[in-house]
Order: structure tokens, then C-alpha cells, then sequence
């Protein structure tokens, strides 16, 4: 079995705070079509000051992911805080036992960080939320291993299948956070939060394909 | 709208920096920066007060800590939750060991957020029941009760839920009459010109010249239709069609209205308006046992005002008339 | 700036009716429909405390109505002094035989209207004095101290004022006081934005994008400079440097900082200025002893802020510490 | 010696209303150059009030210029409330004794309305301020009459003179008023005061010359 060394992995959380705050203004901007136009300046107040501590303490995936997941709980607030915070938790709390990180491992990860945001959100697929990117993904990394494909085939996957997710948010009428307000008007433009969601496991998925 | 701050990213500290200085009488700075509590807090024998939300809304939220109101307040960014943490740590200034009524308003990261903050909140042993005020009628439907926002309504939420914990009530008194002031009230808001988020730097969303939207939130989310600008007398009466049946409120009824500014509408206007309201409500048989007209709840410099009607019972008067103490409402 | 009027033209009739309907406990009106009075006006034994001014500055100038602070308003149109008539009758409400003191703010139209006024009072036999607030620095060089406006130092005027002649002082000693709290008091407003006169229809005065201007007066009169917007800490010390050195004040000095938004500008910046203004007077040893920051004397949807500052004595700190009660100012 | 009767004077007093009324824009326009834009308005206030009783009372001349300068003193507020107030009573309370209006009269009527207007307002010719346009315009009433000439001449010259004084506003430096606040700025625009004034005095002179 493929694996990755849970040490080696600070990389991994280090590369999708790069990418969140690369596209701090392109978030907020999307967000300003149907939202409050805050969502890159949100994810990224938290996620630099993450990236501070980890490069401080450089200790392994687990404990970065955890860094970031309580900074958002702690200091971010919104929906993002929470819901984010929540997801990089349970990311955290699922590996930090594992000196290598493999496929079980990291579907183990994925699937209870989903388990997490909708228990707190309570969005379904078909919302417009983040919800419709994590949930494809998650699905389709574990269909791959399950055909016996490998971690690396399984990370590809499920990087497209978020940008699928992605994609499909764009002719559904939002069901949750600002945006449900609109009710139709919220056709026609992606969802935000899929949209950072999908920049999230893409960056997980070519950062740990690079390690394997 | 040209803004008189420092960073835009260093608002809302600053403005908590100037907040604490200007009223360091009667409000205290807690460990968490974004966490402030009434001086006094927490009051022994009484139940705790807390509520929170995001920043923008001045008066609302730490313009409500003092005297007879609340005790702490949690401070997020503008028009964005505070942290779970801060929630937590707003329930731990507040606690005196009778438990905390957190009395917020429905929008999905403070659900979320005050969930969060719950379950800290049990690990260490304080009692935390919440109110979630939903008094925005036109933000769902009347079988959707529980999906509305809360808006200027938290106001009186917070004075009666505030008034009944100095009067020694339990948590679930506090809870209990809380959510039978939230119960009673219903708002509407509406925009007239739009505002903008200092860090995003232009409005996320317009409202046309000679346009109205109806129904608007409290951080400019959408309404229900968007109208030509109508003369104050034509406002009232659109405003009031909206709430009134949603209850209904009857002739007879005693009401506390309560008429805020978004922003930068001038006081002035409010009081025009106020006078419509007050001659409709009379023709109606609807009994004004209390008014509030300024600005209790705002959106930064947007434009506009929200109607909020409290039906009254004499249990909700007596909370009413407590006199109270704070930046936002002083009450003899 | 879209308005929440019925006829411009009515304005000022339909603020009068809104305001009197919503404050029906404390506020009465009287046969002049441009006078409202304080309902327990006049108050026997007690010296009368008259004011008057242009509209569109609320809460200035009936939201000083109340318990220890104004008995009776002159009200004009917007921005323009109250007819003579309308002075005269504010007089006859406030009256109960031991005399009014008129604490107005220097403009010539209200200079006019007031001593006509005080001509027909004492046809009636009713001793009138005056104390004409003149404490915005910009407005004049201190050689001409005459000729200044007065500006948001009014309200600590009608504070200290109104609790004097609580306290039973005569006539003579209301007026010295007054007279001691303006001669104490020195203000700046900066204007950020634009208002409109209603009636009128489009502003007429511009504030560049980007720019402010230092020393603009309550009603958009040119200030002493127009510079590049500052940040809310340049900006406290900009203004601090045009009142500090006029009395001047100095280390050791206790001083009451009235921070006012002119209107649109969000409290939330006010504070922000705030924290920058208290901590500069800290820095120089000067003691804040009460602070009051939000919006008290606005000049319609302005944007900007006046500072306002006044040097106390124990007999100043008396008047100001004393409760009071008014839509503008509540005071435990 | 030409005069007119001062019951047949109402006329003379509607003119000068339906001119105010008429310039009610312009009036405020040019107000909006240096001032806060409103002499118009403000001015039509009154003066439309007054018109409306006047209309319902028609008694003569010095009645109607008391009920107008009463409304002004009683209802319109402002600088003009008091100074145009002050100037139509004295012109009534100078002439009401009188049947017939002549020179000697009218000269009464208008040196007293002069003094109201110093007194109350205290301006100087040369400070920017209508009394830049009545000052001349008195004296050139007075000294046209000391010359013999009559009644009708005197009146054509006191319009002239008012109109130079007027236009004498233009280059002056404002030292009342709230242009006054404007300094040097303030220079190159006529003022409204002088203007609204040299409208008054032009209608009333016009309006006894036909009644001549
Ligand atoms: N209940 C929910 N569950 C999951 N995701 C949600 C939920 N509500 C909102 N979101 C996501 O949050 C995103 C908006 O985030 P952000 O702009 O940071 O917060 P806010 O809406 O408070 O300004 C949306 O695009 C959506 O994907
Ligand atoms: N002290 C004064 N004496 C005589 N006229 C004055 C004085 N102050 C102002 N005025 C006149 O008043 C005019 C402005 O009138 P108006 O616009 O109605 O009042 P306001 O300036 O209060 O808005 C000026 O153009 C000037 O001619
Ligand atoms: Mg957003
Ligand atoms: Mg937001
Ligand atoms: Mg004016
Ligand atoms: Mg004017």
C-alpha cells in the first residue's frame, strides 16, 4: 500500500493555505455576486495566521491540520470558521495516530470531516454549499479504492470529482447560508464555498500525489 | 462613503479598544479580545445574559452590555460570526454559577458557532440554554418560521430576557420569557441605499435610485420586492401590512414599537415615519404602550429602517419598563 | 441619499408630529406648532432653559428636551433659524416666573430671531438672558472669538445649564455657568461627505473622493482646510492640535470629550476615532472624566465627526455629573 | 406733489410677492453658489403665505406690508424672517397713518426700514449683504427728491441705484452672513440677499410709478 509519512506532511497544509490565499480576492469576489463578498477575506485572515504557527512549529500533517482547524474555531468565526475549523479537526484527529499516511487512513480523514460539516451545517447535496464539492469527492475516492485502484488514481478521482461537484453548483438555487435568500436569483454563478472547497482537496490531492 | 478608520482589517479591534476606553465605567475587557462583559459580570445570584454576533450593527451587540441587560458579548468581524471560542468565553464571563440564556439571532454561522460553544461550554460545567430570535417576517414564509433572522427584535428580547434575570429568575424563567418576547415580535426592514463592508470596499449589493427594496436583511440580504421609493406616509402602511397580519396583532392589543435606522438615515426621517406608524396602529385599535424610535440596530451607513412590533402582556411590560443602563439604551 | 419623507416642504411639521407622538410621556406640544416644551414645563421655581435652531441636527435640538436639560425648543425649518414668534413662545412655555436663560449657538439668523424675541418677552414682563454658544474653533480666529459658531459644545451647555437651574440657581447663576461651560468648551468638525437641504434637492458643497475637510461647520460652511482623507489616528490628532492649544488645555486638566457624528458616519468609526483622541490626551496628562461618543448634534446624512472638549472645574463637574433624561442624552 | 392712495397700494405689495415667487429658483440657485442654496425657498415661504391673506383681506398698502412683514417675523425664521420682516413693518407702520403716499412718505417709510435692517443685522455697505443694494438705493430716492425732481423720477433712480448696488456685490468679499465664511472664495458672485432685495425694491418702484 501506497503511503506517505505523517511527518513529511506539513507541506500538505502549508500548500492549501498557499492556494486560499492566492485566491483571496477571486473568493471574495465570487462571494459578492450572490453573497457578502467576504469569503477570501475570511478564509484568509485565518489561514495566514495558521500558516504563521505552523512554519513555527513545523511538526507533522496531524498537528499542522490541527493548528489550522483550531485557529478557525478559535479566532475566525462566520460559517467558515466552524464548518472549515470542524473539517481540518477532524482531518487532524484521524490521523494523528498514524505514523504513515495511506488510503484507509486518509479516506478514514475525509469521510469524517464530511460527517462533521454536515452534522454542524446540516446541508444536503443540492444546496449550492461546499457540501456539493466534498461529498462527490469523498464518495469517489472511496468507489476507486474500493475497484482496487490505487491512493494515487483515488486522490486523482476525487480532485475531479470536486470539480464536478463544483461545476454542478452553478444551475442550483442556493438552499443554505446568505445566498438561499435569493431563491432563483442565485442561479447561474458558482457557489463560493464549493468553489475554496474544491481549491482545498485539489491542493490535498496533488500535494500528498506528489509524496507518494 | 468615506470611512474614518485605520487598517480596514483592524476595525473592529479598534473600535473595541475605543469602546472599552469611552465606557470603562461599566465595561469590561475579558482574556478573549473579541469577548466584552458589563463591569459587574458576573452578577452572583443572577442569571447570565450573552449574546453576540457580528460587528457593524452599533449599537447592537456590546451597545446592549450594562446594566439590567446583557452581561457579555462576543464581537465578530463585520457582518460575520464570532469565533465558538468567543461565544465560550462570553458564557464564562456571564456565568455567576445560575447559567447562561444566550439570546441571539438566527443566521447560520451563529447557530453554528454558539452550537460549538455549548459543548465547550458542558465540558467545563455551565449551563447554557439559548433564544433564537427569528423576527424578520419577510426573511421565510409563516411555515417557515424557524428559518426567519433575527433582526431589531433582539433588542427587546435582550431587555426582557436582561430585565427578568435581575429580577431573579431562573434560566428557564429567563429562557421562557425570552422566547415569549421573541414569539411576540415581528420586524420588517427596508433598504434604501446600500453599504459596503470596509474590507470588500464596494457594496455587495445596489438598490437602485428611486427604488425601495422591502424586506431587506440586516446585512443587505435580498427582500421580498423592490419598489419605487415611497413617501414615509405609503411606507408605513407597506411596512405595517407586512407585520401585522403575521401574528396578527389585533385591535386591542398593547404593542412596543420599536423603529430603527439602518444607518444613514437621518433620526429626523425615522420620527416622519413614526408618525404614519403611530396613526395606523391608533385607527386600528392598536394600543402603543411603549415606542423606541433612533437608531437601536443598524448596517453600517446603510439606508433604511426596520419596523419592529412587540406584542405586550403584562409580564412583558413589567420587563419592559425596568430601567436599564447601556451605550445603546438608557432607561429611567 | 434617497429620503423617508412625505412632502419635502412638510418636513420639519411631519418630524414635530412623529416626535411628539413618540415621546407623548416627557414631551408637549404647545399653541405654536414650531415650539415644543418639556411636559412638566414650566417648572415652578425653577429657571427656564431655552434653545432654538435650524432642523435636520437631531437629536439637537428637541431631543434636549427633558428632565434637567431644556424646557422648551424653538424649532426652525432646515438648517435656518427659528422665527422670533417661535423663540418668544419657547420663552412664555419655559417661564415660571423666575426667568429663561437662552442658550443658543452664535448664528445670525438665530441672533436676530432671539432678540426680537426677548423685545416682545419683555412687552410681556418676562426676563430673558443669553448665553451664545461660540465654541467651534475653525470658525474664527481666536482674536474674533466672537464671531465663532456654535457647534455639538451646545449640548454640554444645556447640560451644565439645565442641571444649574435644577439645582435652584438663579437666573444670574444659570447664565454665569453656561457662560463658564462655553468659555471652557472648544470644538472641530472634519467633513468626510456631503448633506442635502431637502428642499433643495442636491448638496451644495462637495467633499472631493479622498479628501476631508477640517473645521467644516453644521451645516457644510467651508472649513479651515481640505487635505487627503487621514486614517481615523492622523485624524484625532489633526483635530486635537486645532482645539488643544485655543484655551489651552493642559496637563492636569479634566476635560468631558464629546466625540459627534455628523450623521451617516457609522458609531463604529466613531469609537475608533475615539480610542486615538483618549489615548493622545492620556499621552499630554490630560484626565478624561466623562466621555460621550455617538450621534448628538448631526447635520442631516453628513459624513465626519465634531470633536468637542471642555475643561472642568468642580462646578462644571457637578452640573455634567447630574442624571438627566431626554430623547438626546439619558444620564443615571 | 404726485402721490397714491394708499388704500388703491395693495397692488404694490402683491407685485413685489409675485416677483419673489417668481425668482423662487433662481433665487436659491444663486444662494447655492456661496450659501446653503435656500433664499428662495426660504423667502417664498413667507411671502406665499402672506399673499394668500392679503388676497382675503385687501385692504391697503400699509396693512398688506404688515401682514407680510408679520408673517416673515412669525413664521419664516432664517436671517430674512427678521431683516425682511423688520423692513415691510417699518414700511407699513411709516406709511399707515397716511391716505395718500408721496415722496415725503415713501422716504419715511424706506430710511426707517433701512435703520431696522442695520440694527438688527449690522452689516456695513461693502460686506456682501442686500444692504449693499437698499443703502444706495435710499439715498438716491432722497437726493434726486433734495434736487426737486419728483416723486416718479425719484423712484426710477432709487431702481438704478439698486440695481448698481446689486451688482457692486459681485467683486465683494463676504463678511456676512454664511458666505462670510467662505473668505476670498466668496468673491465673483452677486449675493442673493442683494439680489432679492434689488427685486423687491425694483417691483415697488415700478409698481407706484404706474399708480403715479
Ligand atoms: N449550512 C452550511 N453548510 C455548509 N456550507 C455552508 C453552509 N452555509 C454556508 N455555507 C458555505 O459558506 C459559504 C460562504 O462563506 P462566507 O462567505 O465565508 O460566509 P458568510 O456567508 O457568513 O459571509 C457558502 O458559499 C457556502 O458554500
Ligand atoms: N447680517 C446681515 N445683514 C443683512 N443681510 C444679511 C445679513 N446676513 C445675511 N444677510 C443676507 O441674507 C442672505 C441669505 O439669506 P438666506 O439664504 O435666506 O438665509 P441663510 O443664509 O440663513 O440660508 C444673504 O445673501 C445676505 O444678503
Ligand atoms: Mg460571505
Ligand atoms: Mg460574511
Ligand atoms: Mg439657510
Ligand atoms: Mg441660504
Amino acid at each position: 500500500m501506497a503511503s506517505f509519512s505523517n511527518k513529511n506532511g506539513v507541506i500538505i497544509t502549508l500548500d492549501l493555505i498557499d492556494i486560499i490565499n492566492a485566491n483571496k480576492q477571486y473568493l471574495s469576489d465570487l462571494d459578492g455576486l450572490i453573497g457578502d463578498g467576504d469569503h477570501g477575506i475570511n478564509m484568509s485572515k485565518g489561514f495566514s495566521k495558521a500558516k504563521k504557527l505552523i512554519d513555527e512549529t513545523q511538526d507533522n500533517l496531524s498537528s499542522s491540520l490541527k493548528i489550522l482547524g483550531t485557529i478557525l474555531i478559535d479566532e475566525i468565526g462566520g460559517s467558515m470558521g466552524p464548518i472549515y475549523g470542524s473539517m481540518f479537526l477532524a482531518f487532524a484527529r484521524n490521523s494523528k495516530k498514524h505514523e504513515l499516511i495511506d488510503e484507509k487512513v486518509f479516506s478514514e480523514m475525509i469521510n469524517n470531516g464530511l460527517e462533521k460539516i454536515v452534522s454542524l451545517g446540516e446541508a444536503k447535496v443540492g444546496d449550492k454549499t461546499l457540501v456539493d464539492t466534498i461529498t462527490p469527492a469523498v464518495r469517489a475516492f472511496d468507489e476507486v479504492i474500493a475497484k482496487g485502484e490505487s491512493f494515487a488514481t483515488a486522490l486523482e478521482m476525487m480532485k475531479i470529482a470536486a470539480e464536478k461537484g463544483r461545476d454542478s453548483t452553478k444551475d442550483m438555487v442556493a438552499k443554505k447560508g446568505r445566498a438561499s435568500r435569493l431563491g432563483e436569483r442565485s442561479k447561474g454563478v458558482l457557489d463560493t464555498g464549493a468553489v475554496s472547497c474544491c481549491l482545498i482537496l485539489t491542493s490535498i490531492s496533488e500535494s500528498m500525489n506528489k509524496m507518494l | 462613503m468615506q470611512r474614518i478608520i485605520n487598517e480596514p482589517q483592524n476595525i473592529v479591534d479598534d473600535m473595541i479598544k475605543g469602546f472599552s476606553k469611552a465606557h470603562s465605567q461599566t465595561i469590561s475587557t475579558t482574556s478573549n479580545p473579541r469577548v466584552l462583559k458589563y463591569s459587574r459580570a458576573p452578577v452572583r445570584g443572577k442569571v447570565g445574559i450573552v449574546t453576540g454576533g457580528g460587528s457593524g450593527h452599533k449599537p447592537a451587540f456590546i451597545g446592549y452590555i450594562g446594566k439590567n441587560l446583557c452581561d457579555a458579548v462576543a464581537i465578530g468581524e463585520i457582518f460575520s460570526s464570532p469565533p465558538a471560542k468567543a461565544f465560550f468565553h462570553a458564557f464564562k464571563a456571564a456565568d455567576s454559577g445560575k447559567g447562561v440564556a444566550c439570546l441571539y439571532g438566527n443566521y447560520a454561522g451563529d447557530n453554528m458557532n454558539v452550537k460549538m460553544a455549548i459543548e465547550m461550554a458542558e465540558d467545563e460545567g455551565i449551563e447554557v440554554k439559548t433564544v433564537i430570535a427569528n423576527d424578520d417576517v419577510p426573511s421565510a414564509p409563516k411555515d417557515q418560521i424557524n428559518k426567519r433572522r433575527g433582526v431589531a427584535g433582539e433588542v427587546l428580547m435582550w431587555k426582557v430576557g436582561g430585565a427578568k434575570a435581575t429580577m431573579g429568575g431562573s434560566l428557564d424563567d429567563v429562557i421562557t420569557i425570552a422566547q415569549k418576547a421573541i414569539d411576540n415580535t415581528r420586524s420588517v426592514g427596508v433598504g434604501t441605499d446600500p453599504c459596503t463592508i470596509p474590507e470588500v470596499g464596494h457594496p455587495n449589493f445596489t438598490i437602485e435610485e428611486g427604488k425601495m427594496e422591502v424586506g431587506i436583511g440586516h446585512h443587505g440580504e435580498p427582500g421580498i420586492k423592490v419598489v419605487p421609493l415611497q413617501t414615509a406616509d405609503e411606507l408605513a402602511q407597506t411596512m405595517l401590512d407586512v407585520i401585522l397580519p403575521d401574528i396578527p396583532f389585533n385591535s386591542g392589543d398593547e404593542v412596543v414599537v420599536l423603529l430603527s435606522g439602518l444607518g444613514a438615515t437621518p433620526v429626523m426621517e425615522l420620527y416622519i415615519l413614526y408618525s404614519k406608524v403611530a396613526e395606523i396602529l391608533n385607527e386600528k385599535g392598536i394600543n402603543v404602550y411603549r415606542s423606541y424610535v433612533g437608531d437601536y440596530f443598524t448596517s453600517l451607513e446603510m439606508g433604511g429602517v426596520t419596523l419592529t412590533l412587540m406584542k405586550l402582556d403584562s409580564e412583558l411590560k413589567e420587563c419592559i419598563d425596568m430601567p436599564c443602563e447601556s451605550m445603546g439604551l438608557t432607561q429611567l
